[in-house]
């Protein structure tokens, strides 16, 4: 039977007629220009240093979370425990700090460790037992903020003072915070000449072609939770810089903003296209659109509606170019 | 001791037995051909080779020494590489990602070589670039390419694997003549090197064109090897599907009668530019040419697929405008398109579906509802009438075989009687038995004075069935072939446009 | 491995065994009054997760996030329509279903028409719809259900089975007619196996997305409805609870998220699975956090037992 | 300087409480500026995750606040951004949720006496002696956690009271319904429920779906419930408490934070570090029901009792 064999490979294909929804990733870039104009606009001050700093201080968790699932969906998962990870890295890296100085390494090292495994239980969880990644995830999310709250249960711990002020400093004349993005865009930008990421796009571009040709699926599929993982701890690492503390609840949101920054960044949801650029951006809009609310002086009730709308109306111009694509 | 040897391989999905002891032998240095009916097992013999099926028994040896392959990932140490039936490439990778994935050149810690991987591919490239007399765009990602130019790539993407098995299972389907023939020529240069080469095709032309031996498969068993130099096609026919079963492609068609039931002028649209042609009741109306000029696009934009920019069509004298396929339907038209796991059937639902879905709003009642009793009629009538072998309606259209498929696709509108059938290379892929069968349907159906425009990339099915040929280029009509003009060297020479100005 | 065990049945046999499992930990658990009433409280979620399953089977990597929101703006608006008057219950109901649907509507027809993916495009109106909930209700909802709704969701009937119940029977009985026996049905599982064979059969494929999605607001704002006549007074987050459990019981039940198949039989019994199992674990004693632990394993249990997908090597 | 720009941040609008709580802070807000003594008030209002609340509380600083009243989603998260606040010499008070930063002034009702209230109330009336099931808020919630550490003291003192199992239904109306439904078919002699906050409506429900006697229960007080009090204290007897935790304490923060900005100083001692304790308003007991039902019947069932310090209450605590 011709075609039946690889016939799911043929869903790749055909999905590229049909199902493709891909805001090119210069769209995204054009829509982090506008939200800045408009900020700026809006806002007297907005161009200075605090305000900079802070905002970027603020970018840092959500921006290190859209990376990892980037990684994760170009390879054809989801990652709907991302948030608790996050939360779970929080814990026990303030946990493990107790106020000191001299343990921020081992806190840290422990931290990434611990984003590390739970990637790599979710990637077994998907490419060996081979679950449906949303609903393994989903479920994952629980073991790991049971465990985050069995580990703090209640918020507290302390965080060193130097910890906290050095990602509030500046350096060269540039914010540490804005370091810290370009750090993870470099990340990125090396990650993206390794063959694990070509790996991770064939596989989530389509898994059985990818597999037929000798690609290490499973592996590869590991490898981008495992990534994932990673780049969530960085972020739960943001966060604690950013609130000097721990608390076993503080991830959980992140899970579904960091799906939509990927998205507004131009990575189709269906894995194998776009990139981490488009995702930075798209969590950089993300967050300048609560601005926007703000500074447009927006009545309270009226903030939650105008925030929605604002989103889903970005997607949906976003869009608009990929529609013309539609033709093979 | 041949190079390599396949014996006992036995393979079931569930409740299909794809092979059943087949046994497979052949030497370096030659080019074997692998036959068979649809759903004898031949990609499924193949996969084994590449690991990507698990044979529930079997042997292999190459070079004497007995091997095991667990998976594609093995076969790189036994230099195997496949084009396959149904492709391998990555959509959004571009051809120079994928032509190499998964032997892409490295350094220690993982990273790419990026030259190194570009001189790699355009070698590859270069080798075929001269037979092709044209270039690929190797950047661009494959999924915008021509289906033609990406089977193109999936063949460099073998041979770039510089393999000593080469297997090249339906490799030639989406090709046109003359990219077979570069297809062929670094073929032949690999097998002079001593590689051995396994080329699976319902095309004898190219079968005896290329190969010095040939390995019949039916039924999941190996009927024999045969060398070429001493049979003829009806030897390799009887082999393949028993005696009997030839196709009668050459037989007078029935004239079509007066009556026009389409009319087209002017039609423009994507890849068309001012198309213009009458078609009459019983009559069977070829698009010829080369492939990829516009012949798929005049059928989408025919059934209301894709949207002309220009003209008009007229159905029974009427002047109609389709913006959904529906339209199409309701005035009477059918399509059957040219990519059928893609675009004909819904694999994963039952055979009644498939073959109710296009007619179900004949036999509803009320705001919707369906008799399971008249669905089941509706489907047993045309199992029966183009004689599709299933187990079960109930089972899912993926268990059958290509022709079965591909019967299911016509059978879905014969339900609905369709005034005008629109066949985009509806034997594509299909083999002999079962080419003869839709041969003979078609003819029943001119017959009872439906019309068929048929699309195709075989040259004598289209000579051999049509009234009269539309030959296509650059998505307008470049010649109308009829009577005494239809034959081979006309339609050759009309499509390659020889002794006209350009 | 001889055929593959139908999940529905799987997921049903777990469902008992996680009410012998309740008994033995605490006996009582099993007893008819209460499998009645784990019933009911499954039955919000099951109908909520009933436009969820038509969402998901319609492929195109459908799922509605927007469901806990419409959940709740549907039961907002009834309550305020309805304020306990049962001669207002009609009036209400029919407020709260069109809104649902309009919503919903609204989903469909960006996802369709201007291609935005659902999951993105639902979580956005999401939030659009809490914020429409802030402003209509000025952060106060008002009005509370009527007498005749409390009594539809508690009062008991034939068997001691309260009328919810029998509604939820007649919602499963209609749904997998329809499924089976229309041609909307067989529309929706053909787009979801094959959009594009869909649409060159001559399904509408569009306008099957937009009914799909105007649906699951429909059956969310019913929803919202039904439980506001066992919270009986509204409050805004009334809702949330629902969206990612709703996909989980559709997945639970069998259905595959890649759409094309599956049903609302499976979708029943997976919400019962789901509200039993948090019952078990509400009768355990234990900490919060071991609660959450013992949820996810057990649920990952369960879809490793049915849940996985096709092997690579075939 | 004066005039001032006063803030409010609030991070969950998922509860009617938050509603009323902002608009007792607005209406305060107006007399400070009919007075001419605020120009500008900024409302943020939106359900956002901690990060979004501390970019909100930046975007005050960055717009110009002298004060900022916030309603925290956190306990600890805020401290590095309420230091930055403090560093621009912009005054921060927490109300209703304390947070642990020393910059900011915490002005908050004691949740633990509030909760002890509640649970000594329980524990007379059942006599010092019985079964009683505990339907908390969020597990790691400060709030719920300060609740329960006192209520859990109350009952430890009374060697009679037997915890039977303390669960959580997050604050959430009808998971305390679906909780409760649970606990009653596990535990077939409950005498005492105590339960807080809008949880009490759901597990009252489920209590009276059960057909069984109503045990005691506590309760809250905000009218919805009350309603159901009002209705079943006649006819089934019934017997409950609500503890007034007033959504005024906005009103009653942004009374300080203005005292502050006029440069006024805290007496010390009313100080617990940097917590400042307000009373509890008031209790909803059987003794005292029908004055109070009969002046609030008429407001909408999702209007708490409320009660705040005015200026000049929150005068005295000031030098
Ligand atoms: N993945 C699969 N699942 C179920 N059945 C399968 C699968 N792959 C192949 N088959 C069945 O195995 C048999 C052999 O199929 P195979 O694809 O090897 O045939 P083939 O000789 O290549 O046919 P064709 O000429 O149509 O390509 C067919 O009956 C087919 O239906
Ligand atoms: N397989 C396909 N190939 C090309 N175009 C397609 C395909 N599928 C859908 N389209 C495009 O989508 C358009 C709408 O088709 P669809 O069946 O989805 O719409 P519909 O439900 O009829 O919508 P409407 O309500 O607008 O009529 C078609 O006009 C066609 O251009
Ligand atoms: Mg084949
Ligand atoms: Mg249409």
């Amino acid at each position: 039977m011709a075609g039946s064999v690889l016939q799911t490979a043929n869903r790749g294909l055909w999905r590229s007629v049909w199902d493709r929804f891909r805001v090119p990733a210069w769209v995204s870039y054009v829509l982090l220009a506008a939200a800045v104009g408009v900020n700026a606009s809006l806002q007297p001050y907005f161009f200075t240093l605090y305000n900079i700093q802070s905002n970027l201080n603020t970018f840092v968790p959500l921006v290190a979370a859209a990376v990892g699932q980037t990684l994760i969906i170009l390879g054809g998962g989801i990652d709907l425990s991302l948030g608790a990870i996050i939360t779970l890295v929080d814990v026990v890296v303030v946990t493990l700090m107790e106020g000191s100085i001299e343990r921020v390494p081992l806190a840290l090292a422990a931290g990434l460790l611990v984003g590390g495994l739970c990637g790599l239980a979710n990637g077994v969880l998907a490419a060996y037992v081979r679950l449906q990644p949303i609903v393994a995830t989903f479920a994952t999310s629980f073991i790991w903020s049971g465990l985050a709250l069995w580990i703090m249960p209640r918020p507290g711990g302390s965080v060193p003072r130097a910890f906290y002020r050095g990602y509030r400093d500046v350096f060269l004349g540039i914010p540490v915070a804005a370091w810290i993005i370009l750090g993870i865009i470099v990340l990125w930008l090396i990650l993206k000449r390794h063959r694990v990421t070509r790996y991770i796009l064939a596989v989530g571009g389509d898994e059985r072609a990818a597999y037929a040709t000798g690609v290490p699926v499973a592996k590869a599929k590991v490898a981008s939770y495992v990534l994932g993982g990673l780049f969530a701890a960085l972020a739960g690492i943001g966060i604690v810089a950013n609130t000097a503390s721990g608390d076993p609840y503080v991830g959980g949101p992140i899970t579904l903003t960091s799906i939509t920054a990927v998205v507004i960044g131009g990575t189709r949801l269906s894995g194998g296209a776009g990139g981490a650029g488009g995702s930075i951006a798209g969590a950089m809009i993300l967050s300048l659109v609560g601005n926007i609310v703000f500074f447009a002086n927006v009545g309270s009730y009226y903030q939650e509606l105008i925030n929605g709308a604002i989103v889903v109306a970005a997607l949906a111009l976003a869009g608009i170019p990929s529609l013309r694509r539609r033709s093979l | 001791m041949p190079y390599l040897t396949m014996s006992g391989v036995r393979k079931r999905f569930g409740g299909v037995v794809a092979l059943d002891g087949a046994s497979f032998a052949a030497e370096r240095g030659e080019v074997h051909a692998l036959l068979g009916a649809n759903g004898s097992g031949k990609s499924t013999l193949s996969k084994v080779l590449t690991g990507v099926v698990a044979p529930d028994e079997g042997r292999i040896e190459i070079d004497g020494q007995e091997v095991r392959i667990r998976g594609p990932q093995d076969t790189r140490k036994y230099r195997i590489a496949a084009v396959y039936q149904e492709l391998s490439l990555i959509p959004q990778l571009t051809g120079m990602e994928n032509i190499l994935l998964a032997y892409e050149p490295a350094n220690s810690l993982g990273f790419i070589d990026r030259k190194g991987l570009e001189r790699a591919v355009l070698e590859v490239a270069a080798r075929f670039e001269q037979a092709l007399g044209r270039r690929i765009d190797l950047h661009r990602p494959v999924e915008t390419l021509s289906p033609g130019d990406q089977q193109l790539i999936e063949a460099y993407k073998a041979l770039a694997r510089q393999p000593e098995i080469l297997i090249l299972d339906e490799a030639t389907a989406s090709l046109r003549q003359a990219e077979v023939e570069a297809l062929f020529q670094v073929v032949r240069e690999l097998r002079d090197k001593g590689a051995l080469i396994i080329f699976i095709s319902h095309r004898f032309q190219e079968v005896f064109a290329l190969c010095d031996r040939a390995t019949v498969l039916r039924n999941g068993q190996t009927v024999g090897t045969v060398d070429l130099a001493g049979v003829t096609e009806k030897d390799l026919v009887d082999m393949m599907v028993g005696r009997g079963a030839v196709s009668e492609v050459r037989e007078a068609p029935t004239p079509p009668r007066d009556d026009v039931v389409l009319r087209v002028r002017g039609l423009c649209g994507p890849r068309l530019q001012g198309v213009s042609f009458e078609l009459r009741a019983g009559e069977v109306l070829g698009l010829g040419g080369l492939q990829g000029q516009g012949q798929s696009e005049l059928l989408r934009v025919l059934f209301g697929a894709e949207q002309a920019s220009a003209g008009e069509i007229e159905v029974a004298g009427r002047r109609v405008v389709f913006r959904h396929p529906r339209d199409a339907v309701r005035h009477g038209l059918a399509l059957v398109p040219g990519n059928r796991a893609r675009e004909g059937l819904m694999l994963g639902r039952p055979i009644l579906e498939n073959l109710t879905i296009a007619s179900m709003h004949r036999r509803r009642r009320g705001p919707g509802f369906l008799s399971a009793r008249r669905e089941k009629e509706a489907a047993d009538g045309a199992v029966r009438s183009l004689g599709i072998k299933i187990g079960h309606l109930s089972g899912p259209a993926s268990t059958l075989s290509g022709g079965n498929q591909q019967k299911i696709v016509v059978g879905k509108w014969l339900l609905n009687k369709p005034r005008i059938i629109l066949m985009d290379d509806p034997t594509k892929g299909v083999d002999v038995g079962a080419k003869a069968e839709l041969y003979r349907f078609i003819r029943e159906l001119t017959q009872e004075g439906v019309s068929v425009i048929l699309n195709s990339s075989e040259n004598m099915e289209l000579l051999g069935l049509s009234h009269r040929v539309l030959v296509m280029y650059e998505g307008a009509i470049a010649d109308v072939l009829e009577g005494d003009d239809l034959n081979e060297n006309r339609l050759v020479a009309a499509a390659m446009r020889v002794g006209r100005p350009a | 491995m001889g055929r593959p065990l139908n999940p529905v049945l799987i997921a049903f046999a777990i469902a008992v065994l996680l009410f012998v499992v309740g008994e033995l930990v605490s006996p009582g658990f099993a007893a008819y009054s209460q499998i009645i009433n784990v019933l009911r409280v499954s039955s919000f979620l099951g109908i909520i997760a009933a436009g969820q399953t038509l969402v998901i089977l319609s492929g195109g990597e459908g799922v509605d996030l927007s469901v806990g929101a419409i959940v709740t703006f549907g039961a907002i608006v009834a309550s305020r329509v309805i304020d306990g008057q049962d001669a207002m219950v009609l009036w209400g109901l029919a407020q709260a279903l069109a809104a649902g649907l309009a919503l919903g509507a609204v989903n469909g027809i960006l996802i369709a028409y201007l291609k935005v993916p659902p999951l993105i495009m639902t979580l956005g109106m999401a939030s659009v719809v809490k914020g429409l909930s802030l402003v209509y209700t000025k952060g106060q909802p008002s009005g509370r259900a009527a007498p005749i709704m409390v009594r539809l969701v508690s009062q008991e009937t034939v068997f001691g089975i309260p009328g919810i119940l029998w509604i939820w029977l007649a919602l499963m009985v209609a749904l997998t007619f329809i499924l089976r026996q229309t041609t909307f049905g067989r529309s929706l599982y053909a787009i979801g196996a094959n959009r594009q064979a869909a649409y060159l059969s001559g399904v509408p494929v569009k306008r099957m997305v937009v009914a799909v999605y105007s649906l699951s607001g429909l059956l969310s704002a019913l929803g919202g409805f039904f439980f506001l006549g066992y919270t009986q007074s509204v409050f805004l987050n009334l809702g949330d609870r629902y969206v990612l459990p709703s996909v989980a019981a559709v997945v639970v039940g069998g259905t595959s998220l890649a759409g094309g198949a599956g049903g609302y039989v499976g979708t029943v019994v997976g919400s019962i699975v789901l509200t039993v199992l948090q019952s078990v674990l509400v009768t355990l004693r234990m900490e919060e956090a071991g609660r959450q632990i013992v949820y996810g394993i057990v649920l990952l249990a369960l879809l490793a037992a049915y849940g996985r997908q096709y092997r690579l090597r075939q | 300087a004066q005039p001032w720009t006063v803030g409010i941040s609030n991070g969950f609008v998922g509860s009617e409480w938050r509603t009323q709580m902002i608009e007792n802070f607005l209406r305060a807000a107006e007399e400070y500026q009919a007075r001419g003594l605020i120009d500008r008030v900024i409302v943020q209002s939106a359900d956002v995750d901690i990060n979004g609340q501390i970019q909100q509380i930046r975007n005050m600083i960055a717009a110009g606040v002298d004060a900022i009243i916030i309603n925290p989603n956190s306990q600890t998260a805020l401290d590095a951004v309420i230091e930055e606040a403090a560093m621009r010499g912009v005054i921060v008070i927490a109300v209703d949720q304390a947070v642990t930063s020393p910059d900011a002034l915490n002005v908050v009702i004691d949740q633990s006496e509030w909760a002890r209230i509640s649970a000594r109330w329980l524990a007379e009336q059942l006599g010092g002696q019985g079964n009683i099931v505990v339907i908390n808020g969020i597990a790691g919630h400060p709030a719920n956690e300060d609740r329960w550490d006192g209520a859990s003291e109350v009952f430890a003192s009374y060697p009679g009271i037997n915890v039977l199992t303390v669960t959580h239904a997050n604050w959430d109306q009808a998971t305390g319904q679906q909780v409760m439904a649970n606990l009653l078919a596990t535990y077939p002699n409950i005498d005492g429920v105590w339960v807080q906050d809008g949880m009490a409506e759901g597990a009252l429900r489920a209590l009276l779906a059960s057909g069984r006697p109503l045990p005691l229960m506590t309760g809250e007080a905000r009218i919805g419930y009350m309603r159901l009090w009002n209705e079943l204290r006649e006819s089934r007897g019934f017997n409950t408490i609500g503890v007034v935790n007033p959504p005024g304490i906005s009103a009653t923060g942004l009374h300080v934070a203005m005292q502050l900005l006029q440069g006024r100083e805290l007496r010390p001692e009313v100080l617990k570090g940097n917590t400042l304790f307000v009373p509890i308003p008031y209790a909803v007991t059987a003794d005292n029901f029908e004055e109070i039902w009969s002046a609030f019947a008429d407001y909408p069932d999702s209007y708490s009792l409320d009660g705040w310090l005015t200026e000049e209450e929150v005068q005295a605590y000031f030098k």
